[in-house]
C-alpha cells in the first residue's frame, strides 16, 4: 500500500519529535521540581547535555552481548510504539486494532531492558527487574480495562479513529468517560515510573535498580528510552481522552503543525501533573503499590467499563 | 628510583607525569564540553567532609545548577569526591569503586587530610596522601572545605576538562604499576577483583 | 515457607545511596525479606582514643569535635565537662547559658539533617531539600559566632573561648522564627501523607523493656514511652533553670521516633529563646592555667550529654601531667548501629533497611571513632 | 567462635510488659553488693558517685546483682592499659533510670593473655563493647559469641590501643611518609602517653 507524503514525513518526524520532546519535557520537569524545592535547578537543555556526555564517554563496560541487546531493545521498543501514536491527529500507521498492538509494544521495551539487566548479574538489578515486572502487573490491569472501555465506547479499535471521533469542542473522551480517565491517569503514574510508584529504580533501596551496571553509551540509551517513553505514554493519554490535540480542522500543513503543538502542550501538562505528584509523595513498598493498584484504580476502571457496556446496551 | 617509576615530563606532587591529551578533534572537544557541563558525582561519603555535601546539593547552594548531581553507582558516575581523610578500609573500597568508573573520570580531594594526612598525621588507620593510590585532579584546601570552596573546585574542574587537562584517569592507566605498588603496600586485593590491568583505550 | 527461597547475599555496602555516611551491611535475603544482617563498621576509624593520648589537653579540644560530624558541639561539651570535673573548675553562669544555646542549635541542625535523611530514604526528596536549606541558616549563626560552619572548637574546659557578639542574639531569634514558621510545612508535607504512614507506621517497633536491655538511648528510647532525658536526669550547663518538656511517644515504631525528633526541634527553639532572653552577664571562663602549661590533677570522670542521637559520654582518665592517660568516647550509635540493627533488620524488606537505619539516626563515626 | 543465628519466629513475641524502673540509691546498692561479694570494697567519689573495686572473677555476680536492683542501663565498658602496674583496668559503667545515679565497677586483670568472663548474659549491650576491646586491647571474653573482626581489617600488628604500640613509628614505615616534625612529640612521651 502506497504511503502518502505525510506518512513519509511522519515516519522520520515522529521519532525525532519524541526524542526532542522527551528531553525537553525532562528538562522542564527538572526545573519545575527545582522550583518546588525552592532552588534554581539545571538549565532546561540539561537533559540533552547529559545524553551527549554519556555518548561522549570513552569507555562503556558491558558484561555480555545480552546487555547490549537489552539496551537496544529498550530504544527499539519505544521507537516502534511511537509510530502508532497519532501526533496532532496524524499517526504513521493506523489500522483497525492498532491500539492492541500498541498495548503490546509498550510492554516490549521494559521486558527487553529486563533481559539486558538480567545479564549483568548484579543482585540489585535482579531485584529491580522483578519489581518492574510486578509493578507492570499492577498498572496493566486497570489500563487494559480502560482501553476496552474506550474501544467499546467508540466501537473502533484504531486510535486515529478514536481521535477523529472526539472532534468538536465538547466531546473529548474525558467528558464522556470520566471514571476511565481517572483510572488511566492513576495507571499513567505507574507507567511513567513516578513516585509513589518508582520502586524499580529506587536509589535509596536498590541503588537505582536495573540501571546499576549500565554506564556510558548504554546508560545513554536507557535515558533516551525513558525520555521517549514519557512522550509515548503521555501522548497516548492525550489521544485517548483529550481529543488528540486536534483543534484546527482541515488537512493543511499549518493545521498539522498547530495540532502537533497543542498535542505537545497537553502531553506536557499530563507529565507535569504526574511530576507534581512525584514531588510530594514518598515511595510505597512493592506490596503496598500492588494493593493500591488492585484497589481504587481497578474499581474505577470497572465502573467505567460497566457504564460503557450498559450505555451500549441502551440502559443509559 | 626502580624501573617502574613514572616516565618523564611534567610531574605532579608525587612525581606522576601530567600528560596532555594528543590533539583533540571536534567530536572529542564537544564531548569534553558536554562532560564539563554535566558532571555526575559518585554517591559515596568517604570521610567527614561529606557533611558539607547535603548543603551543596540542596536548596541554598544547589549543585544542580551546574548540571552536577549524585548518581548511585560507579558505572554511572564521572567524579569521585574523596571527602576528607581515608581510612585503610575505605581506601580499599575507594580504589575498587574508582576502577569500576568509566573513563574519563575525575577525582577531587577534599581537605588537608587528602594532601598530607591532615589532623590524623600520626594515626595508624588513615592514609596520608591520596595521590599515592589514585590520581587526584584537584585538591581543595580546608579542614572540611565549605560549599563555596567546593563550587570553586567544580568551576576549576570544568575549565580543566574543557581545556583537556583533567586526565588523572589517563595517568592512572599509564602508570598503573606505580599506583598498584603503593596500593599493595597498604591493603590486600581480594581474589574476586576482576580487573587485572586496565588498558588505555 | 521461608526456606524454599534462594538465599541471595547483598553487600549493602559503604557505597550506597541509602547509607548515611560510610557504613556497610552484609544482608542475607530470602526473596525480598532480610533473613540475617551483619553490620560492617570501621570505614571511618581514625583511632581518636589513641591520638588523644598523644596530644596535650588543649590540643584535644581541636580534635574532639571531629568525631561526630552532624552534632560536633556535643563532643566538645562532654570533653570539657569531664576535664572540669576532674580539675574541680566552676564554670560561670554566662558560659553555661552560651553553652546551652550552642548545644540546642546543634541539636536542631542535627535533627533537621536527620529528618531530611528519612525523607530521602522513602524517596521524598523535597523534604531533605527544605530541611537542609533551612539548616544552613543555623550554620551561618555558628560561623558568625565561632568562625567555623561545622567544627566550632568554641567550648573548652573552663567555659567558652569568647563572648557572643552584640547583635548575635537578635539574629538567633530571627533564624528561630524562620524555622518555627517552616516546621508546620514539614509536618504537612511529610507526616500528613498516606505514603509516610504506610512506610513508617509499625516499622521496626520495640518496647521500652527491649530498648533498655539493648542500650537504646535518646529519642529512640523516648519514642517507646520512657520519659528519660539526661538534661533532666543529670542536668548540666544551664538546663536546671530552663523549663522544657521531655518529648515522649507511646508506639516505639519508625513514625514515633521521627515525630519525637520533629517535636524536639520545636522544644529546642523554646529552650534557646529562654536562654537568650535571661542570659546573665559576667565572666565567660573560669580561672584555668595557660593552655601551653595546662596540667590536670590525677583522677577520672564520666561526663554525659544528651546529643540528638542519644547519650554521649566521655570517660576521661588523667594521671596528672600534660597528656590525658585514657579517653573513652561512648557514642550513642555504638549500640544503635550494631547490635540493635542486627536484631531488628531480620524480617523486614530490603526497601526498609535504609529507612530503619534512618529512623534510628545511626551516625557511623560514633561507632568507629 | 560459632556465630549465633537469629530465629525469626522467636523475636516477635517474647518481649512485652511495661518497663518500671525501681529507684535504689547508689550507696545502698553498693552496700548490698559488698555483702554478697567477698574481697570487694566501695569508695565514695569526689563527684558524688559510687565506685566499686571487685575481684575479676566475681564480675558476673556483681553485674546481675546491680541489674536486679534497677541498674539496667549498661552505659559502657572501658579498658585502661596500666602499663606500669602491668595490668588492664576494666571499668564497667552502670546507670539506673530509677535512682538516676551512675556507678563505676572497676576490676583489674593481668596484662599477659588477659581474659575476663563475659557479661553478655546479664547485659546484652555489652556484646559490642567486649568485641571492640577484644580487637583493640586483646582481652578475651569467654562466653561472648560475637567476638569476630570489628573495625580493623587485614590487621597484622599487635592490638593497637595498647600503650606499647607506637603509632608514629608504625606510620613512618607503613605509609612511608617522613613525619614532618618528629620533634613535635618526643617518642618517649608518646610511648606511655602522659606519665
Amino acid at each position: 500500500m502506497a504511503w502518502s507524503a505525510t506518512t513519509w514525513v511522519m515516519i522520520f518526524l515522529a521519532p525525532l519529535l519524541a526524542f526532542f520532546l522527551g528531553h525537553l519535557f525532562l528538562g522542564i520537569s527538572r526545573k519545575y521540581t527545582a522550583r518546588m524545592h525552592r532552588r534554581v535547578g539545571p538549565p532546561v537543555v540539561q537533559q540533552f547535555i547529559d545524553v551527549m556526555k554519556l555518548f561522549g564517554k570513552r569507555e562503556s563496560t558491558t558484561h555480555s552481548w545480552v546487555q547490549d541487546m537489552g539496551a537496544l531493545f529498550a530504544v527499539i521498543g519505544v521507537v516502534a510504539s511511537i509510530l502508532f501514536i497519532p501526533i496532532g491527529g496524524q499517526a504513521v500507521l493506523a489500522f483497525q486494532g492498532d491500539i492492541i498492538v500498541l498495548a503490546y509494544l509498550l510492554v516490549i521495551a521494559p521486558l527487553g531492558m529486563a533481559l539486558g539487566t538480567g545479564a549483568t548479574g548484579n543482585p540489585n538489578s535482579a531485584i529491580g527487574v522483578s519489581r518492574g515486572l510486578m509493578l507492570m502487573m499492577g498498572y496493566e490491569l486497570p489500563f487494559a480495562m480502560v482501553i476496552v472501555a474506550v474501544v467499546l465506547h467508540y466501537d473502533t479499535a484504531s486510535i486515529s479513529e478514536i481521535v477523529k471521533a472526539q472532534e468538536g469542542a465538547f466531546n473529548w473522551a474525558i467528558l464522556a468517560l470520566p471514571l476511565s480517565a481517572i483510572a488511566a491517569d492513576l495507571a499513567l503514574q505507574g507507567m511513567l515510573g513516578e513516585k509513589p510508584f518508582d520502586q524499580p529504580v529506587a536509589p535509596a533501596e536498590i541503588a537505582s535498580g536495573p540501571m546499576v551496571e549500565f554506564g556510558g553509551k548504554y546508560l545513554g540509551m536507557l535515558m533516551i528510552w525513558h525520555a521517549m517513553s514519557i512522550v509515548v505514554e503521555a501522548g497516548l493519554f492525550v489521544d485517548l481522552f483529550l481529543g488528540g490535540g486536534v483543534i484546527f480542522p482541515g488537512g493543511s500543513v499549518w493545521a498539522l503543525i498547530g495540532n502537533i503543538l497543542i498535542w505537545s502542550i497537553l502531553a506536557l501538562v499530563m507529565w507535569l501533573i504526574s511530576v507534581s505528584i512525584n514531588n510530594v509523595f514518598g515511595r510505597f513498598k512493592m506490596g503496598q503499590a500492588l494493593n493500591f493498584y488492585w484497589g481504587v484504580p481497578t474499581l474505577l476502571a470497572l465502573l467505567g467499563l460497566g457504564y460503557v457496556v450498559l450505555s451500549n446496551v441502551g440502559v443509559f | 628510583m626502580s624501573d617502574d617509576e613514572p616516565k618523564g615530563g611534567l610531574l605532579d606532587q608525587n612525581g606522576i607525569p601530567i600528560t596532555n591529551l594528543p590533539k583533540r578533534g571536534f567530536v572529542r572537544r564537544v564531548a569534553d564540553w558536554a562532560s564539563a557541563k554535566s558532571m555526575w558525582l559518585l554517591w559515596y561519603c568517604t570521610g567527614c567532609g561529606a557533611v558539607e555535601l547535603p548543603p551543596s546539593f540542596t536548596s541554598r547552594y544547589d549543585m544542580e545548577r551546574y548540571g552536577i548531581g549524585p548518581m548511585a553507582t560507579p558505572r554511572q558516575a564521572d567524579i569521585f569526591l574523596i571527602t576528607g581523610y581515608l581510612s585503610v578500609k575505605t581506601l580499599k573500597r575507594v580504589v575498587r569503586s574508582y576502577e569500576q568508573m568509566q573513563d574519563p573520570k575525575y577525582v577531587l580531594g577534599h581537605g588537608s587530610c587528602t594532601i598530607d594526612g591532615g589532623m590524623y598525621w600520626d594515626s595508624y588507620a588513615t592514609i596520608k596522601d591520596v595521590g599515592l593510590y589514585i590520581p587526584v585532579d584537584i585538591y581543595i584546601a580546608g579542614c572540611m572545605p565549605r560549599p563555596e570552596a567546593i563550587f570553586h573546585a567544580f568551576e576549576k574542574l570544568q575549565s580543566m576538562i574543557k581545556a583537556g587537562e583533567a586526565n588523572g584517569w589517563r595517568r592512572y592507566k599509564e602508570n598503573y604499576q606505580y599506583y598498584r605498588k603503593n596500593q599493595d603496600k597498604v591493603f590486600k586485593r581480594g581474589p574476586d577483583w576482576a580487573l587485572e590491568e586496565p588498558v588505555l583505550k | 515457607m521461608m526456606d524454599d527461597f534462594k538465599v541471595t547475599e547483598i553487600i549493602f555496602g559503604p557505597q550506597h545511596p541509602g547509607i548515611h555516611g560510610n557504613f556497610g551491611t552484609r544482608l542475607e535475603l530470602r526473596g525480598d525479606l532480610v533473613y540475617r544482617a551483619r553490620m560492617v563498621p570501621g570505614y571511618l576509624h581514625r583511632a581518636f582514643e589513641k591520638l588523644m593520648e598523644q596530644r596535650t589537653w588543649m590540643q584535644n579540644v581541636a580534635i574532639v569535635p571531629r568525631i561526630c560530624v552532624p552534632d560536633p558541639d556535643v563532643n566538645e561539651m562532654a570533653y570539657s565537662m569531664a576535664v572540669e570535673n576532674i580539675m574541680g573548675l566552676e564554670v560561670p553562669d554566662r558560659a553555661n547559658y552560651i553553652r546551652t544555646i550552642i548545644l540546642e542549635l546543634s541539636r536542631i541542625s542535627a535533627h533537621l539533617m536527620g529528618l531530611g535523611g528519612i525523607g530521602g530514604a522513602i524517596g521524598l526528596y523535597t523534604l531533605p531539600m527544605w530541611t537542609n536549606g533551612d539548616r544552613d541558616y543555623i550554620l551561618d549563626l555558628f560561623e558568625e559566632l565561632t568562625g567555623g560552619r561545622v567544627y566550632h572548637i568554641f567550648i573548652w574546659p573552663g567555659g567558652v573561648r569568647w563572648d557572643i557578639p552584640d547583635n548575635w542574639p537578635r539574629k538567633v531569634n530571627k533564624v528561630l522564627d524562620h524555622i518555627e514558621a517552616r516546621l508546620p510545612e514539614y509536618y504537612s508535607l511529610f507526616f500528613e501523607s498516606k505514603v509516610t504512614d504506610a512506610r513508617l507506621k509499625g516499622l521496626a517497633r520495640f518496647d521500652s523493656r527491649w530498648a533498655v536491655d539493648h542500650g537504646v538511648t535518646g529519642p529512640n528510647l523516648r519514642a517507646t514511652g520512657l520519659e528519660v532525658d539526661i538534661r533532666r536526669m543529670e542536668p548540666y550547663a544551664a538546663y536546671e533553670d530552663i523549663d522544657f518538656k521531655v518529648i515522649t511517644r507511646k508506639e516505639g515504631d519508625g513514625l514515633a521516633r521521627t515525630l519525637v525528633r520533629w517535636y524536639e526541634v520545636r522544644e529546642s527553639i523554646r529552650i534557646i529563646r529562654q536562654a537568650v532572653e535571661d542570659m546573665p552577664s559576667g565572666e565567660i571562663r573560669a580561672k584555668t592555667p595557660p593552655p601551653l602549661a595546662f596540667m590536670v590533677p590525677p583522677g577520672d570522670h564520666f561526663a554525659r550529654v544528651e546529643s540528638s542521637k542519644g547519650e554521649y559520654g566521655y570517660y576521661v582518665v588523667s594521671k596528672g601531667g600534660k597528656f590525658p592517660y585514657r579517653v573513652h568516647v561512648r557514642g550513642p550509635s555504638f549500640t544503635h548501629g550494631i547490635d540493635v540493627l542486627e536484631q531488628i533488620l531480620p524480617g523486614n524488606e530490603i526497601s526498609d533497611v535504609a529507612l530503619i537505619t534512618g529512623t534510628l539516626d545511626v551516625c557511623p563515626p560514633d561507632i568507629d571513632r | 567462635m560459632v556465630e549465633d543465628s537469629y530465629d525469626l519466629t522467636k523475636r516477635k513475641d517474647e518481649r512485652s510488659g511495661e518497663y518500671v524502673p525501681e529507684d535504689i540509691p547508689a550507696e545502698r546498692a553498693a552496700d548490698e553488693v559488698l555483702k554478697k561479694v567477698p574481697g570487694a570494697e566501695s569508695r565514695k567519689r569526689k563527684d558524688g558517685r559510687v565506685e566499686l573495686n571487685v575481684p575479676s572473677t566475681s564480675i558476673g555476680s556483681v553485674m546481675s546483682e546491680f541489674k536486679r536492683m534497677g541498674y539496667d542501663h549498661f552505659v559502657a565498658l572501658t579498658c585502661i592499659d596500666l602499663i606500669k602496674e602491668d595490668m588492664f583496668e576494666m571499668v564497667y559503667h552502670l546507670w539506673s533510670y530509677g535512682a538516676r545515679t551512675h556507678v563505676y565497677v572497676k576490676t583489674n586483670i593481668p596484662r599477659e593473655d588477659p581474659s575476663i568472663e563475659s557479661v553478655v548474659e546479664v547485659f546484652r549491650t555489652a556484646v559490642t563493647y567486649e568485641r571492640e576491646i577484644k580487637e583493640m586491647f586483646g582481652v578475651d571474653f569467654p562466653g561472648n559469641q560475637r567476638l569476630t573482626q570489628f573495625i580493623l581489617e587485614d590487621w597484622e600488628g599487635p592490638p593497637p590501643m595498647r600503650k606499647d604500640f607506637d603509632s608514629i613509628r608504625y606510620v613512618q614505615d607503613k605509609f612511608d611518609i617522613k613525619v614532618r616534625n618528629p620533634k613535635g612529640l618526643p617518642p618517649k612521651w608518646t610511648k606511655e602517653g602522659g606519665k
